[in-house]
């Protein structure tokens, strides 16, 4: 069935506005935009990492869902996950629980790429029919924007910051798609917040309707982290795609499918020149960090396409 | 001095990982418990792998058994390993009135002077001959057992020898040529012990 | 109708599991709790049971997914020890907070620092205060009757449950054991039916909060409040348990209190030895008893205090360090309960037993000595002592400290 | 107990919260009026939207109500006045100004 935003939007809410998310957060339209994958007869249980997200959505005794809904640490949201779903599982086996279920979590990349990994990489292998779904703004923005593994090289993050003598982050954003991937799950795949809303539509829908341990890397922007103007969010995630910085692909059953391809590959600057943590780049003398910054993603688009092909 | 009511058979075993020693404590803490007696058995666990020395105890008494330390002053020491004589002092502790069983083709005579001066009896048994005989592969366990019933008094020795058979039965159900294995070990054990 | 058998503590907790067939297990192997999955786990290949077992990664995810699976409306279990409590215990404080009745079976092991496989009580101990309900069994008998009553407690009150035992001294010790028929099992046990739970149909259920200082020291009280209230509840289960079996459970076992001068005060395993001790003095015509402590948490106060106070001299025994410099856990709870009484007794402390270091009947000599010493003089001298430690000070002959400060 | 999220504020006691802070009612954030978070207001030009619905999905706070396949006016209440919408509209149909308060 092809996808229709006017269709799409008369489904009830699943994520009620009152939460404490700052103005303009990339995680709030991510979780909007995947909770409306759910077909509405099909109720689900929310798990979610610490981060800002959840001490934002879920004040006592305010919660901004319409699901059910569990947060129990940083780590562990993954295996909390696998807990619940083991639960429908024999509950259902036992007839204690009639309806369909699906089950949904959601990390920032704090609690995704690093401190919840283990857990994450667990449940994947274990193989809980579920999705994970990490809103990626690439530091950790709840308690103040310090470096992830995420974080791009270079970027200014208060325990990355750009001195006199290191300007920025050293270390290249890790690849955590690939490495979700190498647990050869039945669907992984990397989205953002780009025209209709088409391509995480669809995305979110197959990892919600593949059996088996499926995730989902949402490109969340952060305007306090990433220092842009609020209202760009749209044209920083396009930018994104467009540059190559994050390329849109999935990996259906082992296949990596790329899911877009610019017609002209915009330079990484266009990118970078609009956010605030990159501005020491584009700074006297240092445009080797630009070219650089273009040689790495060039790199690893290049790879990208081979998989692709 | 006359026991005490419920004053415990207490019975230290030496092996070494992987040779049964464990199991076969475990297994007289069965065949005790299988006569009405209360029984321990426990092994004493630390980072040993394969080959290395290990301990495991039984404490064997008629009512509840409420000491849970480990065995100093053992009545019966039980060495599966006689190459165990050039590490571990096997009769420390061991009391005189009790008896040391090792697992040898040497005679109680030739063991003596290995112990540092134990005065209790010794017993030994071949039971990797009379395994290799009976089941044709070494299994000391079997062997062991019977040879500790024997010299212990520990428990009936007909009742324990038709708890072994239907254990057998139960454990090697259809195999015939094991229970019947197993059993003649048990008997050509407890007849070939010999007590020095 | 009772069967007879034997068998270890580690056994024992499996097959009170494999009688009661909880919904999830979270399963991790750490020494010396690993049989107890591992004994599961062959439950569910055999069929026997239709638990959902989730082998997880670590130890911090086992927890997770009882939590998870708890908030979802099953029954949820795990099994651990030692670096794997440790390991879990931001959690443990999560569990009990969102007041999930989920039951662990502890198998008490040293903590790390230096690695030691062997028991001691430093692992529960220390998760003292997250708000489980800690419960410690003396036998393999009270571990499968402390394990058999822990789902009844727990989902009463709605706080999670440690079953605890001491590692390898019980845990792999095999021993005689009266079992409960399955039906018995099942039926003590009965279903567990949460009043909201995040899989119900009728309504969604958000659990873990943001809790913002207005709300949290209410939400912490309210926690407070529900471990008070979880004393009459362990009493009457116990109760229930004792018309099933026979078998008599208290916050504490009073052993030869009655006329007793002095007393020890004593949890898990080491109280029977203890009491071995007790017997043979007694034969000896002194007048010794001993209390073993069964419910840690929540920490029975009031009636502790009474049974002490039956003696003009107590030793309050720790199998763990707290490192106060003012003695162990147990003994900081215990000699508190009794600063309010008129009449109390000397009370002292005995660290011991620590990473396997055997307790003996000659210890509690040497302990029931001590006592005896106060009981004349009346003078307690330093009341935080270790028993069971090589002290060049006690080689050198010169130490007391009965006299010295350690 | 109160179990009614509208019902729990911060004069309640210990024993009116729910047990183990929890909570089981649906989007209880609604209570919240976020929208006084505003600096900046979205005004929605109904004469020159085009109904293509792009701003919907984009707002963080769910508040630009859809109904019968066309969007409404601001939910105001919650609308943070974070500006998204103005951007993504390519028919100029949101005006975003000082609020007047």
């Amino acid at each position: 069935m092809a996808y229709n935003l006017k269709k799409e939007l008369e489904k009830p809410e699943r994520l009620a506005g009152g939460h404490r998310l700052c103005a303009g957060c990339g995680a709030g339209i991510a979780v909007r935009g995947v909770l409306r994958a759910l077909e509405p007869e099909d109720k689900a249980v929310i798990t979610n990492a610490t981060g800002c997200l959840e001490v934002s959505t879920f004040i006592y005794p305010h919660t901004a869902y319409y699901d059910s809904y569990i947060h129990t640490a940083f780590a562990n949201a993954a295996a909390t996950c696998s807990g619940v779903e083991a639960a429908y599982n024999v509950l259902k086996k036992k007839g204690k629980v009639k309806e369909d279920f699906k089950f949904i979590t959601f990390g920032g990349d704090g609690g995704t790429y690093d401190i919840g990994l283990q857990s994450l990489s667990g449940a994947m292998e274990r193989g809980h029919d579920m999705v994970y779904v990490c809103y990626d703004n690439e530091a950790y923005m709840n308690t103040g924007i310090q470096r992830s593994s995420s974080t791009p090289r270079f970027a200014d993050a208060t325990t990355s910051p750009a001195g006199k003598v290191i300007p920025g982050k050293q270390q290249n954003k890790k690849n955590l798609t690939e490495i979700i991937a190498a647990h050869n799950v039945p669907y992984a795949a990397q989205t953002t917040f780009i025209g209709n809303f088409k391509d995480l539509h669809e995305k979110a829908h197959k990892a919600i309707y593949t059996h088996g341990p499926c995730f989902l890397n949402v490109l969340a922007p952060c305007p306090r982290g990433w220092r842009y103007e609020t209202p760009e969010i749209a044209e920083i995630c396009r930018l994104a795609v467009e540059t190559c910085v994050w390329p849109l692909y999935e990996i259906v059953e082992g296949v990596w499918k790329l899911s877009y391809e610019p017609k002209k590959k915009l330079p990484v600057e266009e990118f970078l020149k609009k956010q605030g943590r990159f501005a020491h780049m584009f700074k006297k003398g240092n445009d080797w960090m630009i070219d650089e910054a273009q040689e790495y993603v060039d790199k690893q688009w290049d790879k990208l396409l081979a998989k692709c092909e | 001095m006359a026991k005490r009511l419920n004053e415990a058979v207490e019975i230290r075993w030496h092996g070494r990982g992987g040779q049964g020693a464990k199991t076969a404590c475990l297994l007289l803490a069965d065949v005790a418990f299988s006569s009405g007696k209360h029984v321990q058995g426990f092994p004493e666990y630390g980072p040993e792998r394969m080959g290395a020395p290990i301990t495991a105890y039984n404490r064997i008494t008629d009512e509840h058994c409420k000491v849970h330390s480990n065995i100093y002053k053992p009545d019966y020491v039980v060495v599966v390993d006689e190459t165990l004589l050039k590490s571990v002092d096997v009769t420390k502790g061991l009391k005189e009135k009790g008896a040391l069983i090792i697992n040898s083709k040497k005679s109680p005579e030739e063991i003596r002077p290995l112990l540092k001066g134990y005065k209790g009896k010794v017993c030994t048994i071949d039971a990797e001959k009379i395994s290799m005989d009976a089941l044709g592969k070494n299994f000391p366990n079997t062997p062991m057992l019977g040879a500790v019933v024997k010299v212990s008094h520990v428990i009936d020795q007909e009742r324990f020898i038709q708890d072994m058979k239907e254990s057998f039965q139960h454990k090697f159900r259809g195999k015939e040529n094991l229970i019947e294995g197993n059993m003649s070990a048990l008997k050509k054990s407890m007849e070939e012990v010999k007590v020095g | 109708m009772a069967k007879r058998d034997r068998m270890s503590g580690n056994e024992a907790v499996a097959t009170a599991m494999r009688q009661i067939n909880p919904d999830v297990m979270g399963a991790f192997p750490i020494t010396p709790s690993t049989e107890i999955p591992q004994y599961y786990s062959r439950f569910i290949a055999d069929g026997l049971v239709d638990t959902e077992f989730v082998p997880v990664e670590s130890e911090h995810s086992a927890m997770s997914v009882c939590i998870g699976a708890s908030a979802a409306g099953a029954r949820a279990v795990t099994a651990t020890s030692s670096a794997g409590l440790a390991f879990m215990w931001e959690l443990l404080y999560v569990a009990a907070s969102a007041r999930l009745p989920i039951t662990m079976a502890v198998v008490n092991r040293a903590l790390t620092g230096p690695i030691n496989i062997n028991n001691d009580h430093s692992d529960s101990m220390g998760a003292r205060d997250a708000g489980w309900i800690q419960i410690y069994a003396e036998t393999n008998q009270e571990v499968y009757d402390n394990y058999i009553q822990a789902m009844p407690i727990s989902e009463t009150i709605r706080l999670p449950i440690m079953i605890c035992q001491d590692g390898f001294i019980t845990s792999h010790g095999v021993s005689n054991i009266e079992l409960l028929e399955d039906e018995e099992v099942k039926e003590f046990v009965g279903e567990y039916k949460p009043e909201n739970y995040l899989l119900k149909s009728e309504n969604p259920l958000a659990v873990g909060p943001y809790g913002i200082s207005p709300y949290y020291m209410e939400a912490k009280r309210q926690q407070a409040q529900a471990m008070k209230d979880a004393m009459p509840i362990i009493m009457d289960v116990a109760k229930r348990y004792e018309k099933l079996t026979g078998r008599k459970y208290g916050f504490f076992e009073e052993y030869m209190m009655d006329d007793a001068e002095v007393a020890l005060v004593v949890i898990g395993s080491s109280a029977g030895t203890g009491k071995e001790a007790v017997d043979r003095l007694r034969a000896e015509g002194k007048k010794v008893g001993l209390i073993k402590l069964r419910v840690f948490r929540p920490f029975p106060r009031v009636p502790l205090a009474e049974a002490m106070c039956k003696v003009k001299a107590v030793a309050i025994m720790d199998k763990a360090e707290s490192f106060s410099n003012s003695g162990g856990p147990l003994f900081n709870e215990a000699r508190n309960s009794l600063y309010d009484l008129p009449n109390k007794p000397y009370a002292i402390n005995y660290i011991y037993g620590l990473g396997g270091r055997d307790i003996t009947v000659e210890d509690y000599y040497e302990i029931y000595n001590d006592l005896f010493i106060i009981y004349d003089t009346d003078d307690p001298g330093d009341v935080y002592r270790y028993v069971g430690v090589r002290d060049s000070r006690y080689a050198e002959g010169g130490f007391d400290h009965r006299k010295e400060s350690e | 107990m109160k179990t009614k999220a509208k019902d729990i504020n911060e004069k309640i006691t210990w024993q009116e919260l729910t047990t183990g802070v929890e909570i089981y009612e649906p989007a209880t954030s609604l209570l919240v009026e976020t929208g006084d978070w505003r600096v900046d207001v979205p005004v929605f030009k109904e004469d020159k939207c085009k109904q293509c619905l792009l701003c919907v999905p984009f707002c963080p706070d769910s508040s630009i109500p859809v109904k019968d396949g066309k969007r409404l006016d601001f939910d105001f209440k919650h609308c943070k006045g974070c500006g998204i919408c103005v951007e993504v509209c390519p028919f100029d149909a949101i005006d975003f100004v000082k609020e007047e308060k």
